[in-house]
């Protein structure tokens, strides 16, 4: 009982301060941005504030009942998907669900936003959720193929296997690279970062889905955001580089734990910042030349990959 | 005991009396056909019920076999003359409705028309064979023709044409079998065949095969069909199709197996057959008028049959016997539909018939009829279908056989499409009368019953096996 | 149970009830409910009593049988069924009686096909299905009906070959005589079978007429889509582990421990999810949306049968019940909308939801199922199938069918988006939400879904006493995890999770109260317009459609109507041979004479 | 902590995060580009455009309001969530300015929707501008910037206002 009880509280841990974490990560994506553009910039705290006084406005507007499903299923997706990723080498629930899971979890508040969105009745809204699903459809490929190199390469899709069998260094970015760069094509899509914010595009379609959302329901969506910040770059650094573990656990107790954490944080920012700086530079693809590219360059890449993978795996027998 | 020469009798003295009773009275004179039609139907089950033990030999004029005249029926035979009678009668109620003037001469040829075609299927001589498809033809060149339009004539000249080079045939391989053996009774030339010089007899069985073939409309005998069918009134395409044509298969039938026994010719009229389906199936695809498009499903049914006794296996030749019956009767509701639409519309054009088949008392009919050609479970169809290309496949013809459920697929599809456009729901469907729509519930209702519970059938045909080994 | 009851409660019974509701007339589909609903619970009640009967009939040995496989598949085609016929009550306005008793036709002939231990009654059955079917589609359009039976016709006519091969062979109709089959000739019976029972369901490129049948009359496609074309699922089942069996399949030899007609079996069925899925972002008919949904979710279950590892296999079984499910839910939702509107075109309707709040939330639930989100059993199966597929290494199948299913999300949203989200039409303002019989028909099917999906071990339980009826190896799980080789998920774990991450949003969220708005109270750059619709769902993945473009020119169907028309003139000229010219037949005759009597010549 | 507290804490965060929706109408709208740029930098204060009114806290009127743009200004407004603050720009929002005598210009944007802050000048220079946004931080933060009640408090009379110069409200 009273481990459960303390599971339940490591969890709840983790999670807060993956939030927390995420929240800080925006800003210094607002930060760097600045500094590229020879601005001072906000502090890197902003996005607390931000998130603060938005779910402290005095009036917020809503549509309807389906409206609201947008923060709640948004925010309760986001917090059971940081569940469900390992942070720095503390598997949460990973051990109870693989890595399709996973997959399948991340869709949770997306559906949720597209759902609210789309019951604002804002024209903007439908086209911005049009543009967001047509950009999953073109980074699921490269990245779904990347995926299968791994899974295939490591014969499981559970994530905290992945971990254990990337410990000591011997991390996929090293043994797949072809992967690695293509899932880091593709998660800038997945981040929607630049060249790839079509679909929250302000200056087209007034940032699309959330043309509608103010108040409490932005400040939500801030949240998972944040959260969501955090997953992506948490997947790739999970899946790529180890997920940060470099001390074993059972060796060194809760003092690993702590480094581990620590060096997570820092893979997932150097991960965050390289995709930030790429968005800093970048003007804006249009949708059909973003589902051009991703179904062509990073597709090959990770076919490649995936190919490299095979052969290793299948043909030559290599057991990692 | 009830003497199967009945069955001719009836309808040659109730056929020669129509003028009398016309004398008096032109409205009782149209329900002659009927009455003969009826009259047969229950005679011939009589015959059928005592068939069962065994085949029944009427002889005629006082001589014994094999030299007097004889009747021969087995329980397959009597099954047609039931068959032929049946429909004949339901169709004549159909007629009351349509009568043709002058009514005294249209229902005299068409009790002659029955008469000719139930012995065609009862006797056991062959002169007598080739007197009944005289009796036969000639009354259909009249129906052919009774229309008296343009259609109607060319029509029946064609028949005519393509029909009396059938019966010179005929006759040709009669005289040749009489001038060698001095026989014409069936089983008495079937016994002595051995005798006969087998270039000759060779020579007789393609002449008589050739000359009944126009009859059972194989290719490439069967180029009178749609012309006459198409001009002739609807009510005696039906008969056509449901009487003339079984008779004269049938016929062929008792050619093959009975009397000759060539085995080894079989395959070649597996060839006919699979020819016959699939020409008939691929003109009717494309045909456009509704009259014709029967008249090419019929040909390719014909075609079924004769596949399944030229496959000549048991299965085989109870899967024909089956397609006869559900051919006759759903062919007979289908041609009795057009003969509706035709009256209503006053052409045989597909795109005319729209719609009209949207009152159920028409359209349930219709549907159970086309299902049943379709060869679908349920109806009566589906067992000759089935039998047929089981037996089929069983004897090895496989690429025949595709080709076979090729055609069906195109039959299928112009099935789907008649019944697309007699559904059609833009325009709206017309009034029917009983006379309409009750000879074509009658035969839907026998298709389903028989679909359903074919063990009567089934108990008929199991003397199928005897048949084949050169029975009656 | 004897044979007279199985016969009579499956098969006699919904007979009668056709019969009985035909002569009724109107409200002909209350009694049709009545009598679809006797072999519904007769089969829940029934789970565990198998048992087989043979007897004669046509002087032919028949068998019927109640095992594992055919309760499955009953009880998912008596669940849609029962619940498109209790939804038809009040959804068909015309000529219900003979609605009603087509359908419990097609209900017989379905529940015969299922129950059939021979390969008579199977056909039989079959085709009393597939004219059911075909009457029925009829009734909304004639050409979608043409369309239909040609491929009904060319599925059974190859079912027929397959038979009649098998007869050859064995000179017996049973199922259990199967095995006298030379393994030699498996050669042509595997493709004719799976040709035969994969036009059914809509395999590709069997499956233009989906669309076009899916069209009719959508309380009954709701069946037809949800139980019927499960059939077909059924027979390749049939066809690769009852008739074949793996040790003939190995046979044909094997790649990485999957037999190569499998593996072909799989690439058919992701590349039939592939297409299907693409070809279903760009419809604006909803209809043919689903339809194409469906096409792609069959492909599934392909996929799952042709890997035959047990997990693939039970994944597929599993995902046939939840497709089963969750598109008869959706078909219905698109009848409740023709219903209620009139209309099927995506872009035409809007906002629905806002009036019709139960039948979205079902609708809702199905998509998630159809998504595959964790939330609704469409998830696991789904996940079994990925999983064995990952497991053995395949590169072509697994991508192809990951990618349709993130496909699956951009057409369920249209769907969500396009009818029940958005700006609700003037002219709908006024429609209301259905009564309380048509949303019961829905929610029946919804709560075996949301049931499965906490408690999958229920279902597991069912498909691995099939699994262990057909000789294969038995599933790894509990009530709420389940395992593949590489992977595994615990659902009670997640729903606890989920819920917990729910509550705290919820919480959140319920700290300020919030104002609701009109639907025209939106911002669009300072304007209020209420005069003209702003639903932005016409063309709605313009972008995607125009990368497409050059792709989307080859369509299958046009392929088969330049085939039609190429074999039309083919037939036009044989029908040349009737020249209508009484000297050409003449010389016809002589020349048959001439011929038939050299034939003879030689031949006797 | 009380709710004094409370606001207090509520106050601070809306002052360090404004976002604004910007209603380029008039020439004012070129000073905006060097305030958010490197010269001048407004996001150093957590300011921000907003693409919609329903996630901004300011309304920046840049020019002058024509009878038809007003329109659409008020609709953005009263599409704002609250708190929400209104900085008018430029001295055709205070007088007309250059378009004292127009026939279809508004004078006054006070008329009809509360303005916490004008920024005088023809046009302001970007310090004025940061200087305003520095005095609505602090209005805010004393919690002067108060519009928006202000706006609910006397409705009526603004919209008696703006109806006296719309002739339909809808179109």
């Amino acid at each position: 009982m009273m481990d459960l009880i303390i599971d339940i509280a490591l969890n709840a841990l983790y999670v807060l301060l993956a939030v927390a974490y995420g929240l800080l990560l925006l800003g210094i994506a607002r930060k760097i941005n600045a500094r590229v553009h020879n601005r001072v910039g906000p502090p890197v705290y902003q996005n607390f504030i931000d998130v603060g006084k938005l779910l402290a406005k005095k009036t917020n507007i809503r549509h309807n009942w389906i409206f609201d499903l947008a923060p709640l299923f948004g925010l309760a997706g986001a917090l059971l998907t940081l569940l469900y990723i390992p942070m720095g080498g503390y598997r949460l629930l990973s051990g109870d669900g693989d890595l399709i899971l996973l997959l399948y979890i991340m869709v949770i508040p997306s559906l949720g936003m597209a759902l609210g969105s789309g019951a604002s009745a804002n024209p903007n809204a439908g086209v911005g959720v049009m543009r967001a699903l047509t950009l999953m459809l073109a980074y699921e490929m490269p990245f779904l193929l990347t995926l299968l190199s791994l899974m295939i390469f490591y014969n499981t899709t559970s994530l905290s296997v992945l971990l254990c069998k990337q410990q000591g260094f011997r991390w996929a970015i090293f043994v797949l690279p072809l992967s690695a760069l293509a899932a880091d094509m593709a998660l800038q899509g997945m981040m929607m970062k630049k060249p790839f914010d079509i679909p929250i595009a302000p200056h087209e379609i007034g940032s699309g889905p959330m043309v509608e959302f103010g108040g409490k329901y932005l400040g939500m969506l801030m949240l998972f955001g944040a959260a969501f910040a955090v997953v992506e770059t948490s997947l790739f650094v999970d899946l790529f580089l180890g997920g940060g573990v470099i001390l074993n656990p059972s060796q060194y107790g809760i003092i690993a734990y702590m480094v581990n954490y620590f060096v997570w944080m820092l893979l997932v920012l150097v991960v965050w910042v390289i995709a930030v700086f790429i968005n800093a530079v970048f003007p804006r693809f249009r949708i059909e030349q973003a589902f051009k590219f991703y179904w062509k360059w990073p597709t090959v890449i990770a076919a490649l990959g995936l190919a490299q993978a095979y052969v290793m795996s299948v043909i030559l027998g290599v057991v990692p | 005991m009830i003497h199967p020469v009945l069955l001719i009798a009836i309808p040659l003295f109730l056929a020669f009396l129509t003028p009398i009773v016309g004398i008096g009275s032109k409205k009782y004179a149209r329900y002659m056909a009927p009455l003969a039609a009826g009259l047969n139907t229950l005679v011939s089950i009589f015959v059928l019920f005592e068939t069962f033990n065994g085949p029944v030999f009427d002889i005629l004029s006082g001589f014994s076999p094999p030299l007097g005249i004889v009747l021969m029926v087995g329980p397959l035979g009597a099954l047609i003359a039931l068959l032929i009678s049946f429909t004949s009668f339901v169709v004549s109620l159909n007629c009351l409705k349509y009568p043709k003037e002058p009514v005294v001469k249209y229902t005299m040829l068409y009790i002659l028309l029955m008469m000719g075609a139930t012995g065609m299927v009862i006797t056991g001589d062959l002169f007598n064979l080739f007197v009944f498809m005289e009796i036969t033809s000639i009354a259909s060149y009249g129906l052919a023709s009774f229309n008296r339009d343009k259609r109607g004539y060319l029509g029946a000249i064609k028949y005519v044409v393509v029909g009396s080079i059938g019966s010179t045939f005929v006759l040709v391989g009669i005289g040749l079998i009489y001038a060698q053996l001095r026989t014409l009774n069936m089983l008495d030339i079937s016994a002595r065949l051995s005798q006969m010089n087998s270039f000759t007899a060779i020579v007789a069985f393609v002449s008589l095969f050739v000359g009944l073939s126009v009859e059972a409309e194989i290719f490439p005998l069967n180029t009178w069909v749609p012309d006459a069918y198409r001009g002739a009134p609807s009510q005696i395409s039906a008969v056509f199709a449901s009487v003339a044509a079984k008779a004269g298969i049938f016929a062929i039938a008792r050619i093959i197996f009975t009397i000759f026994g060539y085995s080894n010719y079989l395959w070649f009229v597996v060839i006919l057959g699979m020819l016959t389906v699939i020409i008939g199936e691929f003109s009717a695809y494309v045909e456009r008028d509704l009259k014709k498009m029967l008249a090419y499903s019929s040909i390719a049914q014909m075609g079924m049959i004769v596949l399944g006794f030229g496959i000549g296996t048991v299965l085989a030749l109870q899967g024909a016997f089956f397609q006869m019956l559900s051919h006759a009767i759903a062919k007979a509701v289908l041609f009795m539909a057009a003969g509706y639409f035709v009256y209503r519309t006053g052409t045989t054009k597909m795109e005319s018939i729209r719609g009209l088949g949207r009152n159920p008392l028409i359209g349930i009919p219709l549907t159970i009829s086309v299902l049943s050609i379709m060869g679908l479970p349920l109806f009566l169809g589906f067992y000759g279908k089935f039998y047929i290309v089981l037996a089929g496949i069983d004897a090895g013809y496989y690429a025949i056989i595709a080709l076979i459920l090729l055609a069906s697929v195109v039959e299928v599809a112009y099935y789907a499409r008649f019944l697309k456009i007699v559904f059609d729901k833009s325009a709206e469907p017309k009034e029917v009368t009983p006379g309409d729509y009750v000879p074509m519930m009658i035969l839907a209702v026998v298709l389903v019953i028989f679909g359903v519970y074919p063990y009567p059938i089934l108990d008929v045909l199991s003397h199928v096996a005897s048949f084949l080994a050169g029975g009656v | 149970m004897d044979l007279q009851t199985l016969f009579g409660i499956f098969i006699v019974l919904p007979v009668l009830g056709a019969f009985l509701s035909y002569s009724l007339g109107k409200r002909a589909s209350i009694v049709a409910t009545a009598f679809s609903a006797v072999p519904l619970i007769f089969t829940y009640l029934r789970m565990g009593d198998w048992s087989q009967y043979t007897f004669t009939a046509l002087g032919i040995n028949m068998s019927f049988e109640l095992n594992p496989l055919n309760w499955f598949f009953i009880l998912m085609t008596s669940l849609t069924s029962f619940s498109a016929l209790l939804f038809s009550i009040s959804s068909v306005k015309e000529r219900q009686n003979g609605f009603a008793s087509l359908m419990l036709f097609a209900v017989a002939g379905a529940n015969g096909v299922l129950l059939a231990r021979d390969f008579l009654s199977l056909f039989v059955f079959w085709e009393i299905m597939s004219w059911s079917i075909f009457l029925l589609v009829m009734r909304a359009s004639g050409e979608s009906a043409r369309i239909y039976m040609i491929f009904g016709a060319i599925s059974a006519y190859f079912i027929l070959f397959g038979i009649g091969i098998v007869y050859h062979y064995t000179g017996s109709f049973l199922y259990s005589a199967v095995g006298g089959v030379p393994a030699y000739a498996w050669k042509y019976l595997l493709p004719i079978f799976i040709v035969g029972f994969g036009v059914k369901m809509a395999m590709m490129p069997l499956h233009i007429w989906a669309p076009h049948a899916y069209s009719s009359e959508q309380s009954f496609v709701a069946y037809l889509s949800g139980g019927l074309s499960k059939l077909g699922a059924y027979g390749i089942f049939l066809t690769f582990y009852s008739f074949a069996t793996v040790g003939v399949l190995a046979g044909f030899g094997t790649f990485r421990t999957v037999t190569i007609p499998g593996y072909a079996l799989a690439l058919v069925g992701a590349f039939t999810a592939f297409i299907g899925t693409m070809l279903a972002i760009f419809q604006d008919d909803l209809r043919k949306l689903l339809a194409y949904s469906s096409i792609a979710q069959l492909g599934y279950v392909l996929v799952g049968f042709g890997l035959g590892t047990p997990l693939a296999v039970g994944g597929a079984l599993f995902h046939a019940f939840n497709h089963a499910l969750f598109k008869a839910v959706l078909f219905l939702g698109s009848a409740a909308v023709i219903y209620r509107t009139g209309e099927y075109r995506i872009s035409e309707l809007g906002g629905i939801a806002y009036r019709m709040p139960f039948t979205f939330m079902a609708v809702l639930i199905s998509i998630f199922a159809l998504a595959g989100i964790p939330i609704t059993s469409g998830f696991i199966s789904k996940w079994m199938i990925y999983e064995a597929a990952i497991s053995l290494k395949f590169v072509i199948v697994t991508p192809l069918m990951l990618i349709a299913s993130v496909g699956a999300f951009l057409y369920s949203f249209r769907i969500l988006y396009g009818v029940f989200l958005g700006q609700l039409h003037r002219r709908h303002e006024h429609i209301k939400e259905l009564p309380p019989h048509m949303l019961a028909a829905m929610y029946i099917l919804i709560v075996p879904m949301m049931v499965f999906a906490v408690a999958p071990g229920l279902i597991f339980d069912w498909i691995n006493s099939i699994l262990v009826y057909y000789g294969m190896n038995g599933l790894t799980y509990t009530t709420f995890s389940y395992q593949s080789s590489v992977g595994g998920a615990n659902m009670l774990v997640f729903f606890v999770a989920f819920m917990a991450a729910f509550m705290v949003a919820m919480g959140l969220f319920m700290m300020k109260k919030a104002r609701t708005v009109d639907q025209y109270d939106n911002y669009l750059g300072g304007e209020v317009r209420t005069d003209v619709e702003l639903h932005a769902a016409h063309n709605f993945y313009k972008p995607l459609r125009e990368v497409w473009e050059p792709l989307l020119k080859y369509s299958t169907e046009r392929f088969y109507t330049r085939v039609a028309r190429f074999f039309a003139g083919g037939f036009e000229e044989i029908k040349k041979v009737y020249t209508g010219n009484p000297q050409d037949y003449a010389a016809y005759a002589a020349m048959a004479f001439i011929v038939f009597f050299l034939i003879g010549w030689w031949l006797l | 902590m009380n709710a004094e507290d409370w606001k207090k804490i509520q106050r601070m965060m809306s002052k360090r995060s404004l976002w604004m929706v910007h209603f380029c109408t008039g020439c004012g709208a070129v000073e905006m580009p060097p305030v958010m740029t490197s010269r001048y930098d407004m996001e150093r204060f957590g300011m921000g455009p907003m693409a919609t009114p329903r996630q901004a806290d300011i309304l920046l009127i840049t020019g002058y309001l024509a009878v038809k743009t007003l329109k659409r200004v008020v609709r953005v407004y009263e599409q704002m969530q609250d708190p929400k603050y209104v900085i008018a720009f430029g001295s055709c929002t205070m007088n007309g300015g250059m378009y004292w005598d127009s026939y279809n210009t508004v004078k006054r944007v006070d008329k009809y929707i509360p303005v916490d802050l004008y920024i005088a000048g023809c046009m302001p220079r970007p310090e004025a501008i940061m200087d305003a946004f520095l005095k609505l931080m602090k209005m805010i933060e004393e919690g002067k910037a108060d519009g928006w009640k202000r706006y609910k408090e006397h409705y009526e009379e603004y919209r008696r206002n703006q109806m006296r110069v719309f002739r339909r409200w809808d179109e």
